[in-house]
């Protein structure tokens, strides 16, 4: 920002830092056009037999179209719970005058750090006790509910900062408490509404430890757990189609960070202001 | 008298009333789905899962000459993420009650899954007497048996020889004859583990292979490493009081081994680890000198690896004995069928029919060539597609009736992870051998307690 | 609509902030609420709307107590400090807003909006969003928002703090042509006393959460009940002198002045008191002269402002027309006060 | 119950809903497991009774008479009356049974196969292998490897046995033959005793502290200063590349990593020109392994630093910035003066959420080195998720998977009230302005 420093020492320095990262993902793209001998730096010949799985099934694996549909159920699913539920708890505890507020918050905010994913046996037994193992909608559950505590906690910061006014407005203006909230407040957190969404999404989207222990059936299986099996084929081993299946994984991911950059950044906008 | 025989026969008993209270020859109509999960499996291996399809197709039609309308959908999956993620699968799902009907895995699975009740004795399903399981190889049935209970039919064999990259081996000076008796040599005791190692130094010396590359064993943990433990001597099972055995002074024999390959320069301290890819073209082309592998990798070193002449250029024999106390060996790790907890007895029944006849021999060498494993019958030999392999029959000849297994045994698993620790931590130099062993005594104290005797 | 506070009472967690408070506000009166922040204006007027609840006591809106009906069945219009604009919605539906929650047809929403955007002169103005305003444009849309469904009861918080020096003389007089064309009832809480003796009927002044006084703004200013409010009204502020009664006399500066009691009831001998003089005053023609030196000359344009120390060391103030020229700082002076034109406090601060 | 309580607990009940069944009621029950000895072989809903010849000769040392066990344990196929009666009742070939009652009467068979090879000869010999396998068990006469499902089972078997047991003895031997799990502490006795877990404590305390210092921390400091002076497009292209590996698919991630350092990867086509012998970078050493971990973890754990501090130091007054540089400070005299002290609380932050997630965060390291090599990179958590849920054997040891969660949750937990502390919880739940 400012003129009285020289930039380049910077430059160079976050240039040199950050060739892995360039590295790997512009071959990502590169390699699942291209054969690459293995040991050697650049491509030679142009070609999409990478691109094979679109339309064949690789032997032995699920259809990637079936797989694709799972993870897209997944992981909007994931999204639209998460936003739902972390909006409502989350303004009932910025703004609602409920008992054992501060219990709740303590709650929540304790959760929020909390190491879920070892609780993974016990979550399994209780997905089976309610007769949702190895199905999506119990993974959805499930990883809904572990990301609620941060989603909570981040819809809360948002409401925060949200000012008192617009509501005691709305309340004036005779809407109830309800239309103050869906009409007037929502609206004023749309940021953080979009990056909990993209977040919880992509979240969703990348998940492979919990579809994998909760949902192994090959109907319900997704992408990561999809790209995970096919690399431990060892006698499959082929890096350009791994590299085309995860383009094609993350692709949506990519695009939805294009579109979505700047709000993502926002996404510890309102919970994390000491 | 007996309860639970009371509810088996019962539901017998009721299925057979319903079935003699139709006139004969009327349509007895059936529909069942089977599902079967293989383990550590990839394409090659399809004829696991698929061999059961098959069953399927055959045991309709003899339904149907009986004049009984017999419908199976068999339902298969095999693409899991290695064998932890199948072995979870299949647990949790069993947990579930939701387990596949027949699973494919490891004996070694046995001892637990037997224990929860997961899996159901196949021996109450099937006859044992009849064809075409008496005609299985005894001590693989012996491996699928777990207190003296028969839960599992193996459904293929294999095991880990010694190799050795025959070109190198002439160089340092062995003639064709040498080579052609070596297998012979090694049986009987005459080529130890103390000559791989002198080989192995040898072929390096001799500027044949790169340092740490004269003897190049498996890379990461597996049963492998077990062979070297009864070449010493050692036992894992005291079969009268049947407890896991460790015999420390086997064992210790086994650290030195390694230990003092990584000492003579002849395999890398940091060996283990190194990636299966990168192994397996190394030995396929000539990289190494001396190493040990499993039969299976056969169809890897000829196939993906291109290895053109294989029996021109490896040979292979039992994994040689390390003194006196010892002798030559080879372990067997032979996957099974079993039959799950899931669904009634009728299904039960039709699964372990399915597996019988997935045993013939016929349909079993599909499997055993396409993926390079040893046969689990004694006819298969007789079976041109099996017979016509050489590497198949060679393989068998050679190994399959020295090959001794891993015990079933709830235990073994901790055993098994401590004795890799304490091979580990001598082969990279982190403890003496005399160190490791006894962390892994004091360690085998605490996690088995009783079930184990230390020697 | 006349709105009654009676005995009301707030608290929040353990701290009471006001206590039995009681107030009246006559039908289309501004009443305005003065005070330094803290004193619990605000907290009067959120508890008016209902935003906040009442802890004891009532509040009667004419004759109907509706200490425990919600703030969105009382009717009352409020203007926030912050204007409290709905950010994502248009002029247009932000005046509206009161009308579609009550569900009222669309033709009459319309027609009502271009009415009282008529009235606050925002016509042009209704497709914009609010941050396309500038303040005293927004100030005029909450007005406008807050009057459209013509409530009992207009609160306004604070409504000129926000606006420029130049905008607030304007919108000052705005507020109070409106609220008198609609003759509204109005509250108006304000820190300023001029925003208070400029637009109101009346004003109430609190300190801690107790009214001293409500009274007319000219009634206030010239009988104030206390040195408080005396201080906190006028512009130059009043200045304060020690004094001592004597004989029914008045002594100032150690007896060195002398006049007599102004007031028919004298207090005692040897009283202390208080005289408040406000700088309008104090000044050369008047007959106490009480001298002193100039220590501080505020040039202000049309007048100047005067402090004169005197020689106990306390402060007077006057303020006089430039026109006869500026007196130099450090100047000796001798200006005086008139005695009926004095206030004369006790030394608890009571008007006596 | 005021309005805006009662929309308040319809606004929250969803979350609550969700949060006590599939997060505290899991914390619960991992306390629980962690104090049983629940396995794979013990399953997870309880057990069944089960004699098995090992069981039976576990006993004959402990004061049991030989006599008995053998009553119990040798198995053995009788033809009586008593045994046809049963086969009878439950409805075996009557042909068969008649046979068996008129020829062989008294037949004794040492075991199962034996008896079912003379059941064959018989004429009117079971008809199928279903039927045959149907009828031989109604003649066993032992309870070795039977399967009981309740213990009155077992107990009322046993008793009929006449096997001359004293009480106590019938409870030993029933106690001994369950199959499901009991209450221990066995498991945390483990963890103090193994030497595997010095290892993994090691472990992940080295794995917390680089990856939190190095990149969590450090180099996201790092990044949010450097951007902070570069031109706005040149910043938000830094950024955004350094945000990709966070929102990256794990998996893929991973794999990308894998390409880069394995032996036919991409540093080896690079360094192998220049002499250097090819080999697997990541999984080659402990040291590079360690490396890798740190690097591939740092490299996604950077990006939430670099945000947070981005925006903290966006907030810094800009008359402050131009202040220090009117006033000459050189640069990084502007950073340690001006910037870094206004990032005290984000650091903080940072630091303790960081530790927190690092401490329970696996995944990356299951899909890279997946412990490797030998165990040199296992973490706690790993290890807790390989002991409980992923292991080559097919006994998923759940109760020492819980034991080694639960110390994590405990840590969590702890560490949970002190991040309280830094909150400034009193501010955080002011009561609500609106009152009703």
């Amino acid at each position: 920002m400012s003129q009285n420093f020289k930039n380049w020492p910077i430059l160079t320095g976050l240039v040199l830092a950050t060739v892995p990262i360039v590295l790997m993902y512009s071959y990502l793209v590169l390699d699942t056009v291209t054969d690459t001998k293995p040991g050697s730096i650049f491509p030679n010949s142009f070609t999409l037999e990478h691109w094979r799985f679109l339309y064949e099934d690789i032997e032995g694996k699920a259809n990637i179209w079936q797989v694709t549909l799972n993870t897209l159920v997944f992981a909007s699913s994931v999204m639209l719970l998460v936003l739902s539920v972390s909006s409502t708890a989350g303004y009932a505890l910025s703004r609602l005058n409920i008992p054992f507020r501060r219990e709740f918050l303590a709650g929540v905010l304790i959760l929020h750090a909390f190491p879920s994913i070892t609780l993974i046996i016990a979550i399994f037994l209780i997905l089976q006790l309610i007769g949702l193992y190895n199905t999506l909608i119990g993974v959805i559950i499930v990883m809904t509910s572990l990301q609620l505590p941060l989603g909570i906690w981040i819809m809360k910061g948002f409401y925060d900062s949200v000012p008192w006014e617009i509501e005691m407005a709305g309340l004036q203006d005779g809407a109830s408490r309800f239309t103050v909230w869906y009409r007037l407040v929502l609206p004023q957190v749309r940021p953080g509404i979009i990056a909990l969404g993209v977040f919880s999404f992509l979240s969703g989207w990348g998940e492979y430890i919990l579809p994998t222990v909760l949902a192994p059936a090959n109907n319900v299986q997704v992408l990561s757990g999809y790209l995970a099996s096919l690399i431990a084929d060892d006698r499959n081993f082929e890096f350009n189609l791994f590299k085309s299946v995860g383009l094609f994984y993350a692709t949506p991911v990519v695009i939805m960070y294009l579109f979505f950059q700047d709000k993502l950044m926002n996404i510890y906008g309102g919970g994390t202001k000491g | 008298m007996l309860k639970t025989s009371l509810k088996r026969a019962l539901t017998g008993f009721f299925v057979l009333a319903t079935a003699a209270s139709l006139p004969f020859g009327q349509a007895f109509a059936r529909d069942l789905t089977i599902q079967v999960w293989a383990g550590g499996s990839n394409v090659a291996d399809a004829y696991r899962v698929d061999a059961i399809t098959m069953a399927a197709d055959i045991l309709e039609r003899e339904a149907d000459i009986r004049g009984e309308e017999l419908n199976i959908t068999v339902e298969t999956k095999y693409d899991f993420d290695g064998w932890g993620g199948f072995k979870q699968a299949v647990i949790l799902a069993a947990e579930a009650n939701n387990a596949p009907h027949i699973v494919v895995t490891g004996h070694g699975d046995i001892a637990p899954w037997s224990q929860s009740g997961l899996i159901r004795p196949i021996e109450d399903y099937v006859d044992f007497d009849s064809w075409p399981l008496n005609d299985l190889f005894e001590n693989l049935i012996e491996i699928s048996s777990y207190e003296g209970v028969i839960y599992g039919v193996p459904q293929d064999a294999e095991s880990r020889p010694f190799f050795g990259w025959i070109p190198h081996l002439k160089t340092i000076g062995y003639s064709d004859a040498d080579i052609r008796a070596m297998p012979g040599k090694v049986q009987r005791g005459e080529y130890t583990l103390e000559d791989v190692l002198n080989d192995a130094k040898k072929i390096q010396d001799a500027g044949l292979v790169e340092a740490g590359y004269g003897w190049y064993p498996r890379v990461s943990k597996g049963g492998d490493y077990w062979q070297f433990y009864q070449s010493y001597g050692g036992e894992m099972l005291d079969s009268s009081s049947g407890k896991l055995v460790f015999d420390k002074a086997a064992m210790q024999k086994v650290y030195e081994f390694f230990a003092k390959a990584v000492e003579m320069g002849v395999t890398r301290k940091n060996h283990i680890g190194t990636p299966w890819d990168q192994w397996y073209s190394e030995v396929a082309s000539g990289k190494a000198g001396l190493w040990h592998g499993g039969t299976w990798h056969y169809a890897r070193y000829t196939g993906k690896e291109g290895l053109k002449d294989f029996f021109g250029s490896v040979m292979f024999s039992l994994i040689p004995a390390g003194d006196s106390n010892g002798k030559a060996n080879t372990i067997t790790h032979p996957l099974v069928y079993l039959v799950t907890n899931r669904g009634s007895e009728d299904d039960a029944a039709i699964a372990a029919q399915l597996i019988t006849i997935a045993s013939e021999p016929r349909i079993n060498t599909l499997h055993a060539i396409k993926s390079a494993h040893l046969g689990i019958a004694k006819s298969q030999q007789s079976v041109p597609l099996y017979a016509n392999d050489r590497w198949a029959s060679e393989a068998t000849v050679r190994l399959l009736p020295y090959a001794s297994a891993q015990p079933n045994h709830t235990g073994f698993s901790p055993y098994f992870d401590a004795m890799w620790k304490g091979l580990e931590a001598s082969w990279t130099g982190q403890k003496s051998p005399a160190q490791a062993i006894a962390d892994v005594e004091s360690e085998l104290k605490v996690q088995l307690g009783g079930d184990i005797i230390i020697r | 609509m006349e709105i009654i506070l009676e005995d009301f009472t707030k608290r929040f967690g353990d701290v009471t902030v006001i206590e039995k408070m009681n107030l009246k506000i006559r039908e289309g009166e501004m009443l305005a609420l003065l005070g330094p922040s803290g004193c619990g204006k605000s907290t009067t007027l959120f508890t008016i709307c209902g935003i906040h609840r009442v802890d004891g006591g009532r509040v009667l809106f004419g004759e109907k107590d509706v200490s425990r009906v919600a703030a969105q069945q009382r009717n009352v219009g409020v203007v926030f400090q912050s204007y409290a604009l709905y950010p994502h919605m248009s002029v247009f539906e932000n005046i509206a807003f009161p009308l579609t929650v009550r569900k009222e047809n669309k033709n009459t929403i319309r027609e009502k909006v271009a009415e009282i955007a008529e009235l606050v002169h925002i016509g042009e103005l209704l497709e914009r969003r609010p941050e396309q305003l500038s303040g005293g444009q927004q100030q005029r849309v909450a007005l406008a928002r807050a009057l459209v469904r013509k409530p009992g009861i207009l609160l306004l918080d604070e409504p000129l703090a926000n606006l420029d020096a130049k905008l607030r003389l304007e919108m000052r007089s705005e507020i109070r042509r409106i609220q008198l064309e609609t003759r509204i009832s109005a509250v108006l809480v304000t820190h300023d006393q001029v925003e208070a003796m400029s637009m109101s009927d009346r004003i109430a002044i609190m300190k801690e959460g107790e009214i001293l006084q409500v009274a007319s703004p000219t009634e206030m200013y010239q009988q104030p009940v206390n040195d408080f409010v005396a201080g906190f009204l006028g512009n130059p502020p009043i200045a304060f002198l020690n004094a001592l009664v004597q004989d029914g006399k008045i002594d100032v500066l150690n007896g060195k002045i002398q006049f007599d009691f102004p007031r028919n009831a004298k207090p005692s001998n040897s009283t202390k008191i208080r005289l408040g003089i406000r700088p309008e005053h104090y000044q050369p023609n008047n007959p106490i002269q009480i001298p002193g030196t100039i220590s501080f000359v505020e040039t202000q344009g049309r007048e100047n402002l005067y402090d004169v120390k005197l020689e106990d060391g306390s402060i007077l103030r006057s303020i006089q027309s430039s026109a006869f020229g500026t007196i130099e700082k450090n100047s000796q002076v001798s200006w005086g006060v008139q005695p009926d034109q004095l206030l004369i406090f006790d030394q608890a601060g009571n008007s006596i | 119950m005021s309005l805006s309580a009662k929309l308040g607990y319809v606004f929250i009940a969803p979350a609550l809903v969700l949060v006590a069944v599939f997060f505290l009621t899991p914390v619960v029950l991992t306390g629980i497991f962690s104090f049983t000895n629940m396995s794979t072989a013990t399953g997870i809903t309880g057990g069944a009774y089960q004699i098995t010849p090992s069981l039976l000769r576990d006993l004959s040392g402990n004061g049991f008479e030989k006599k008995t066990l053998d009553t119990i344990g040798t198995e053995s196929y009788q033809v009586s009356q008593a045994t046809l009666q049963v086969a009878r009742e439950a409805g075996s070939h009557l042909d068969l049974l008649s046979e068996l009652e008129a020829d062989h009467l008294g037949s004794n068979f040492k075991n199962r196969r034996e008896f079912e090879r003379f059941l064959k000869k018989l004429q009117n010999r079971p008809r199928s292998t279903r039927e045959l396998k149907s009828t031989s068990p109604h003649f066993k006469k032992s309870l070795i490897n039977e399967r009981f499902e309740t213990e009155i089972d077992l107990r009322n078997s046993l008793v009929e046995m006449q096997a001359n047991l004293s009480e106590e003895q019938l409870n030993t031997l029933i106690q001994a033959a369950y199959t499901g799990w009991i209450w221990t502490t066995d498991n945390f006795h483990k963890m103090v005793i193994l030497p595997e877990t010095k290892q993994i404590l090691f472990n992940t305390i080295i794995y917390v502290t680089f990856t939190l210092l190095l990149f969590n921390v450090g180099f996201a400091l790092v990044l949010a200063i450097a951007t902070f002076y570069l031109p706005k497009g040149q910043a938000g292209v830094f950024r955004a590349l350094w945000l990709l590996p966070r929102i990256s698919p794990s998996v893929l991630y991973v794999v990308l990593w894998k390409w880069l350092t394995w032996d036919t990867g991409f540093l080896n086509a690079i360094l192998n020109p220049l002499g250097v012998a090819q080999r697997n970078w990541m999984l080659d050493t402990t040291l590079n392994a360690w490396f890798f971990v740190v690097l591939i973890n740092g490299f996604i754990g950077a990006s939430m630093g670099m945000i947070l501090f981005s925006s903290a130091i966006t907030a810094i007054p800009k008359p402050l910035l131009y202040a220090s540089e009117v006033d000459g400070a050189n640069r990084w005299q502007q950073i340690r003066f001006i910037i870094l002290p206004q990032l005290k609380w984000p650091i903080l932050f940072v630091t303790v959420y960081q530790c927190l997630s690092l401490l329970t965060s696996f995944e990356q390291i299951l899909l890279s080195t997946d412990g490797g090599p030998g165990s040199s990179t296992e973490v706690w958590a790993l290890a807790a998720y390989h002991s409980a849920l992923d292991n080559y054997w097919g006994n998923l040891q759940y109760g020492y998977g819980a034991a080694l969660a639960l110390v994590l949750v405990i840590i969590g937990v702890i560490m949970s009230f002190i991040f309280l502390r830094f909150f400034r919880f009193q501010e955080l739940v002011r009561q609500p302005r609106i009152e009703q």
